[in-house]
């Protein structure tokens, strides 16, 4: 039961690494904000896996039922989702500043201005 | 008689109190200047009276406090710290005397902060002569090392600003990656940093780590200039001359020779070294600086780089009389910091008096000179016979302790090399007094000076010139006397300094 | 899954990336009801779904729409993520297999949160209990997070208007991404 | 009240942080948040004395023993870096108030310092939390303010800075989510001291090696570890002086402390450094970013972003001292931090007092500055010739300390890195002094005065903490010292 066992885990790998990709490869300010929900979705999906318990069922409690899935990793991530909300919002705002103060939102251009910047 | 837990902590505060006044009172130049004679006057009469406690053999010691755990700042009185304190802060009352004559004969910008970093250099030069442990040593050392950048750098030129750099590279660099290195080996080997007696590594160190340590410290302590980390020298000729006298002969390279000199005292024990042959390279390479330095210095024609390439031949004598490990030689080393001491300060003070009167800066220049400067160039004619090491003044006896020793340990390498660099001396000062004195002075103009030098300001005509103001001229006719009457009175500190070998 | 993801790495129109980044958390909050994490499952879909999407519809409403050019493939990226996956993947060959109830990950804490949670604070749902109670400081955090997020976009965004209502800390989280909301709808309509 | 102190710590600066938001009003939020910080600072202060005193402290909140519920945890290293950060937050404050005034518009001031504690209140709960994602949720809580706060300048640069910041600081949190995620599912806890105990059994495992390589990698974003540091110096150059000062005094520092207490205290019974060959890695780094970083400040002309390279190369010191894993090199690290935070918040200081009268911090425009405004400039002087690390300042006692370690351990070629950074940092240090006072004040500059005494104070307090634990060392020593002890002794 080696492979079906982690397969889980390997999509969440495989989910991160497309995210992470976005965040450093990508140019479009907006894009690489899209990477990161990606990437941290990805991480959550990976908790939530670990959280599972085969045939439990959701940690709510009841009569008659013996084994439930791990609470933490749930508690954990709607923590972790509202933080990566945040950090979205934030983003997604600086992005608008961005945008007024340089009239583009694509970093090789943002970057090009900032030399311009330095050397006035 | 005063306790020592008061004039230990006193010589070193009375200097920084004077920089503190010198720089309240700067807006009334006399008043500044009677404050850095008043200044100068005290500390000198305070560190006299160490001369007799020390003399009857005790060594008192103040904890200043703890500045790392377990190390703490700490001072004491000893011989060889005495001489270079008492040299020191009588140079200083003279090279005041002489700096009110030529600043003010040269009309220079920033006197007060001149002084008051003068008066801070004073504070760490006699706090390097007093430092009971490497780790205060280097305190002190570092402080005197950027206290004298902005002397260095006091004309504020380009050229004045790319010689203080130099000045302060080389100095920094020295000092944090050897000598720093260097202490803390020590404290890991040992234990401790105090300077003892006898020295603290003997036992805790051996075979080549001997020789790599004694390599750390001698090259580390930069401001000995031991080839080839003497370039600052030259390039702080940039300075003035009352600055030219202080690094020369009053601070700096005297503190470098004297932490040389006492690190191989009182932290390796000259019977300890004796004993390693890995820490024989040092009469070698102080040899060949000596022979090295002089060979440069004869053919500088700026007179300023003459002498400074005679100083750093002249360190070597210290530290090679060092190294050369014999009892009596160490204390021909100790007094050899107090005879070049004299005798440089007289020639510095001499070639800022030729300046100041006549702008002239180059030996070329000097002819019949003597006839126009009598007082300065007789002066300069008793340094250089000093220099030299001829009796009647104190420089011969400097020599004759080193070549006792030389001779006692038979070391032939030394002794060869000092007779080798006495004529070398002879033959770069002797032409100077000579042409001054017996040449005719010459009766064309000269053109703009060839070498550049900031301070020749290019004078196209020869003005009729007298001799310098008359504080420099008395400053530098008492050092010159203090040559001749070192030589006289030379038993005095000779039994001072016997007390460092115990002998 | 994966597809939705990839295809966002391509997709130059901004529009559709994030319709489609609404899609991929649709999908994840899918995967969560299959783990039993229904609480997280509305979460995701409530605030990853949904909140994200039209945050960032909004941002595109005030920039540009369209991406304009790709810069040559970035190996250097690729070789970082591929470092980074491979030593990822790495790192779960020695994981407890998943699903197993045996893993020390079930057996130490989680369990008393089970056991216990019923009787020490009180509602059926675990989650609640531990997320209000055993770890109410987290959330006391986690709520902080978002206060600093709001005010920081209304320091970044908010154009010398302090036109806000002020928020009692002990509100529901809830209320407060609302809050946030309508305070970016605003401006949007000012805009 | 006392027992409740660690709670206090963090809570006070919390709450105070709506209440600026209501205030509305400049002068207002910053009265209370000076009130704040300052208490903040009193509270740490009273820490650190019972934990020397007393040892450990442990604080549950909600009452709930670790690990289930979350544990406070006080030791001699959190306390000092509680102290570290409540007191450059504190000093920071009385000038804040003209320099907020001249940098930020009017409108956002009270919305200025609600971000600042909320900022001071992530760091501290950084420090002093013993929970491993406590510790992530405080992180983000710092991070997010951090972020505003640079964007808050009137440069656009800074903007782009920001983004920056944010996209690479939230990597590293990620990173850093990923570690705690697999610790967790290897341990079933997330308290750190329960998870040092109960690592050793599973530390064989590859996935212990991978959350613990994630870890490091996300931490060390976040305290810019060369080689990634990039988002550094732009943020520090481009945002307002204050948060400059504030930051490069705190952010950093509590980032190297969480990577000491993720090594020291939650890996304290695995072997880290040596078994892992974590030890080897980080030296490295240390020492290429040290020489790299420094290298690179020489060559830069805005004085703000040459002092934060040399932070990126100070920081390599702190690395350095902890990858010695000796009780003298981890002293030397963890002093540091404490020595770099005075001299690196001075420095600031001064040049937010430069750019309040000169409107730039550009090297050219800084010409004989040493007259215009002498007591700002013989400030920078004395914490640059620390930074230098010349006797009688805190940055001797710093390498004196790491240098010692270097020895110990006959690393030759580590103990001539330091010296040899130092030697640069004399070149880029003195490219400034030079400039300030060895050259003329350029013709037609406008006429400039001394900086209100209101900056002055809090620069010169620094500069004589700089001064004043550099020459009596040993009371920083010895709890730095002991704290290392605690930290290699195998963790609380």
């Amino acid at each position: 039961m080696e492979f079906p066992g982690l397969f889980n885990y390997w999509v969440a790998v495989v989910l991160m690494m497309a995210g992470f990709y976005i965040v450093i490869a990508q140019g479009n300010l907006i894009k690489k904000v899209v990477g990161l929900n990606i990437f941290q979705v990805s991480v959550f999906v990976f908790y939530i896996s670990m959280g599972k318990v085969k045939g439990g069922t959701a940690p709510i409690l009841d009569e008659g039922i013996q084994l439930y899935s791990n609470p933490l990793p749930h508690v954990l991530i709607l923590t972790a989702i509202v933080v990566g909300v945040a950090t979205t919002a934030l983003a997604l705002a600086l992005v608008v500043r961005i945008r007024d103060a340089f009239e583009t939102i694509e970093e090789d251009e943002t970057d090009a201005l900032e030399a311009e910047d330095e050397a006035r | 008689m005063i306790g020592f837990e008061f004039v230990l902590p006193a010589i070193l505060g009375l200097p920084l109190v004077g920089a503190v006044l010198i720089f309240y009172f700067g807006f009334a130049p006399n008043a500044r200047e009677t404050v850095t004679l008043l200044t100068a006057g005290s500390l000198f009469a305070l560190v006299t009276t160490l001369i007799d406690p020390v003399m009857a053999g005790e060594r008192p010691e103040v904890v200043l406090f703890e500045m790392l755990p377990g190390l703490a700042l700490a001072l004491h009185a000893e011989p060889l710290g005495l001489i270079f304190a008492l040299t020191a802060s009588f140079l200083w009352i003279v090279t005041s005397v002489y700096s009110i004559g030529y600043m003010r004969g040269h009309h220079e910008k920033n006197q007060t902060r001149f002084y008051v970093f003068f008066a801070i250099s004073i504070t760490a030069a006699i706090g390097v002569a007093v430092a009971a442990n490497l780790l205060t040593l280097f305190v002190f050392y570092e402080v005197l090392t950027l206290s004298t950048f902005p002397l260095v750098a006091h004309h504020g030129s380009d050229k004045a600003k790319r010689g203080a750099r130099v000045y302060l590279g080389i100095l920094m660099t020295t000092s944090i990656l050897f000598l720093f290195v260097a202490i803390i080996w020590t404290y890991l080997a040992t234990g401790t940093t105090d300077f003892t007696p006898g020295g603290i590594l003997a036992g805790k160190v051996s075979g080549p780590a001997v020789g790599v340590l004694l390599a750390l410290f001698a090259f580390g302590i930069g401001k000995a200039a031991l080839m080839p980390f003497h370039r600052w020298l030259p390039a702080a000729m940039v300075a003035p001359t009352p600055v030219s006298a202080l690094l020369h002969a009053v601070a700096v390279v005297k503190a470098g020779v004297f932490s040389v000199v006492k690190v191989i005292v009182y932290i390796f024990g000259i019977d300890f070294l004796a004993g390693e042959p890995s820490g024989g390279w040092l009469v070698w390479v102080a040899g060949f600086t000596i022979v090295a330095a002089s060979l440069v210095a004869l053919r500088q024609d700026n007179l300023k780089r003459r002498l400074a390439y005679s100083t750093i031949s002249q360190l070597s004598y210290v530290i090679l009389a060092a190294a050369i490990l014999a009892p009596i030689s160490v204390v021909g080393a100790a007094m050899h910091i107090a005879a070049h001491a004299f005798g440089k300060i007289t020639l510095f003070f001499a070639a800022g008096s030729i300046m100041v009167a006549s702008h002239k800066t180059e030996v070329s220049q000097l002819d019949g000179i003597g006839r126009r400067m009598p007082w300065t160039m007789g002066a300069f004619a008793v340094g250089a016979v000093s220099m030299i090491g001829l009796p009647p003044t104190v420089g011969f006896v400097s020599k004759w302790l080193i070549v006792d020793g030389a001779v006692a340990t038979g070391n032939w390498v030394a002794l060869g090399v000092i007779v080798l660099s006495t004529l070398l001396n002879a033959a770069y000062f002797l032409p100077v007094v000579h042409a001054a004195f017996f040449k005719p002075e010459e009766a064309l103009p000269h053109g703009d000076s060839h070498s550049g030098d900031e301070e020749a300001h290019g004078h196209s005509v020869i003005h009729d010139h007298g001799e310098s103001p008359l504080p420099s001229v008395l400053a530098l006719t008492i050092t010159a006397a203090g040559t001749v009457i070192l030589f006289f009175t030379a038993d005095a500190p000779l039994a001072l300094a016997r007390l460092l070998t115990g002998g | 899954m994966a597809v939705t993801a990839f295809g966002l790495i391509r997709i130059r129109n901004l529009f559709a990336v994030a319709m489609l980044f609404g899609v991929f958390s649709l999908v994840a909050a899918l995967l969560y009801v299959i783990m039993d994490a229904v609480d997280v499952a509305f979460t995701e879909a409530a605030v990853g779904a949904g909140i994200t999407t039209v945050l960032m519809l909004g941002t595109l409403a005030l920039t540009s729409s369209v991406e304009k050019t790709h810069g040559p493939r970035n190996l250097l990226a690729m070789a970082v993520v591929l470092v980074t996956g491979a030593g990822l993947i790495y790192g779960t060959l020695d994981m407890p297999a998943y699903g197993d109830p045996d893993a020390p990950i079930h057996r130490h804490v989680a369990d008393r949160y089970i056991g216990k949670s019923g009787a020490e604070v009180g509602p059926p749902n675990v989650v609640t209990s531990v997320l209000a109670s055993y770890r109410g400081y987290d959330t006391l955090g986690e709520v902080t997070v978002i206060f600093t997020a709001a005010v920081g976009v209304l320091i970044l965004l908010g154009r010398g208007r302090g036109r806000h209502t002020r928020r009692r800390p002990e509100d529901e989280p809830e209320l407060w991404r609302g809050d946030e909301r309508r305070l970016r709808d605003h401006r949007e309509t000012e805009l | 009240m006392t027992p409740h102190l660690p709670v206090l710590q963090v809570v006070i600066p919390l709450m105070a942080a709506p209440i600026c938001v209501v205030l509305r009003q400049a002068t207002a939020a910053w009265l209370l948040a000076t009130g704040v910080t300052w208490s903040a600072f009193a509270i740490s202060l009273m820490l650190l004395s019972q934990v020397m005193d007393g040892g450990v402290i442990s604080y549950e909140l909600g009452g709930w023993v670790a690990p289930w519920g979350i544990e406070y945890r006080v030791d001699p290293v959190s306390a000092l870096v509680l102290v570290i950060v409540s007191a450059i937050g504190s000093v920071v404050m009385p000038y804040a108030k003209k320099s907020v005034e001249a940098e930020i518009a009017e409108d956002r001031i009270y919305l200025f310092y609600t971000m600042y504690l909320l900022c001071l209140t992530g760091l501290l709960g950084i420090a002093i939390t013993g929970d491993a994602f406590n510790l992530f949720v405080f992180l983000e809580v710092s991070s997010l303010s951090t972020y505003v706060l640079i964007a808050l300048s009137h440069e656009r640069r800074a903007l782009t800075a920001a983004y920056r910041y944010l996209i690479m600081g939230t990597i590293g949190a990620t990173f850093y989510i990923i570690g705690v995620g697999m610790m967790y599912m290897m341990t079933g806890t997330l308290n750190m001291a329960d998870l040092a105990q109960r690592l050793p059994e599973v530390a064989e495992t590859r996935t212990i090696l991978v959350a613990l390589a994630f870890l490091t990698t996300g931490i060390s974003l976040k305290l810019a570890l060369f080689p990634l540091h990039v988002w550094l110096p732009n943020a520090y150059a481009f945002a307002p002086s204050v948060v400059t000062a504030f930051l490069a005094a705190t952010a950093t520092k509590v980032a190297v402390y969480v990577l000491i207490r993720i090594f020291f205290t939650v890996f304290g019974g695995v072997d880290v450094f040596v078994g892992l060959g974590a030890g080897k890695a980080l030296m490295l780094l240390a020492l290429v970013g040290m020489v790299a970083a420094s290298v690179t400040a020489v060559y830069q002309d805005n004085v703000k972003r040459l002092l934060a390279y040399s932070s990126v190369a100070q920081i390599g010191y702190m690395i350095l001292g902890i990858s010695l894993v000796s009780v003298t090199g981890l002293t030397g690290g963890i002093i540091h931090i404490f020595n770099h935070a005075l001299m690196k918040c001075a420095l600031f200081l001064v040049l937010g007092a430069v750019s309040l009268r000169l409107g730039t911090v550009r090297l050219q425009d800084m010409a004989g500055l040493g007259r215009r405004m002498p007591l700002t400039m013989a400030a920078f002087v004395l914490a640059g010739l620390s930074l230098i690390g010349v006797p009688l300042t805190v940055g001797f006692v710093s390498k004196w300390t790491l240098l010692q370690a270097a020895l110990e351990k006959d690393l030759w070629l580590v103990a001539a890195a330091i010296p040899v950074t130092s030697l640069i940092a004399v070149v880029y240090i003195w490219k400034v002094v030079e400039t300030a006072y060895f050259r003329p004040v350029p013709h037609g500059a406008a006429e400039i005065s001394e900086a209100p005494a209101s900056m002055l104070v809090p620069i010169w307090i620094m500069v004589f903490a700089c001064l004043y634990f550099g020459i009596d060392a040993t009371w920083t020593l010895d709890v730095a010292r002991s704290a290392a002890i605690l930290l290699l002794g195998g963790a609380p």
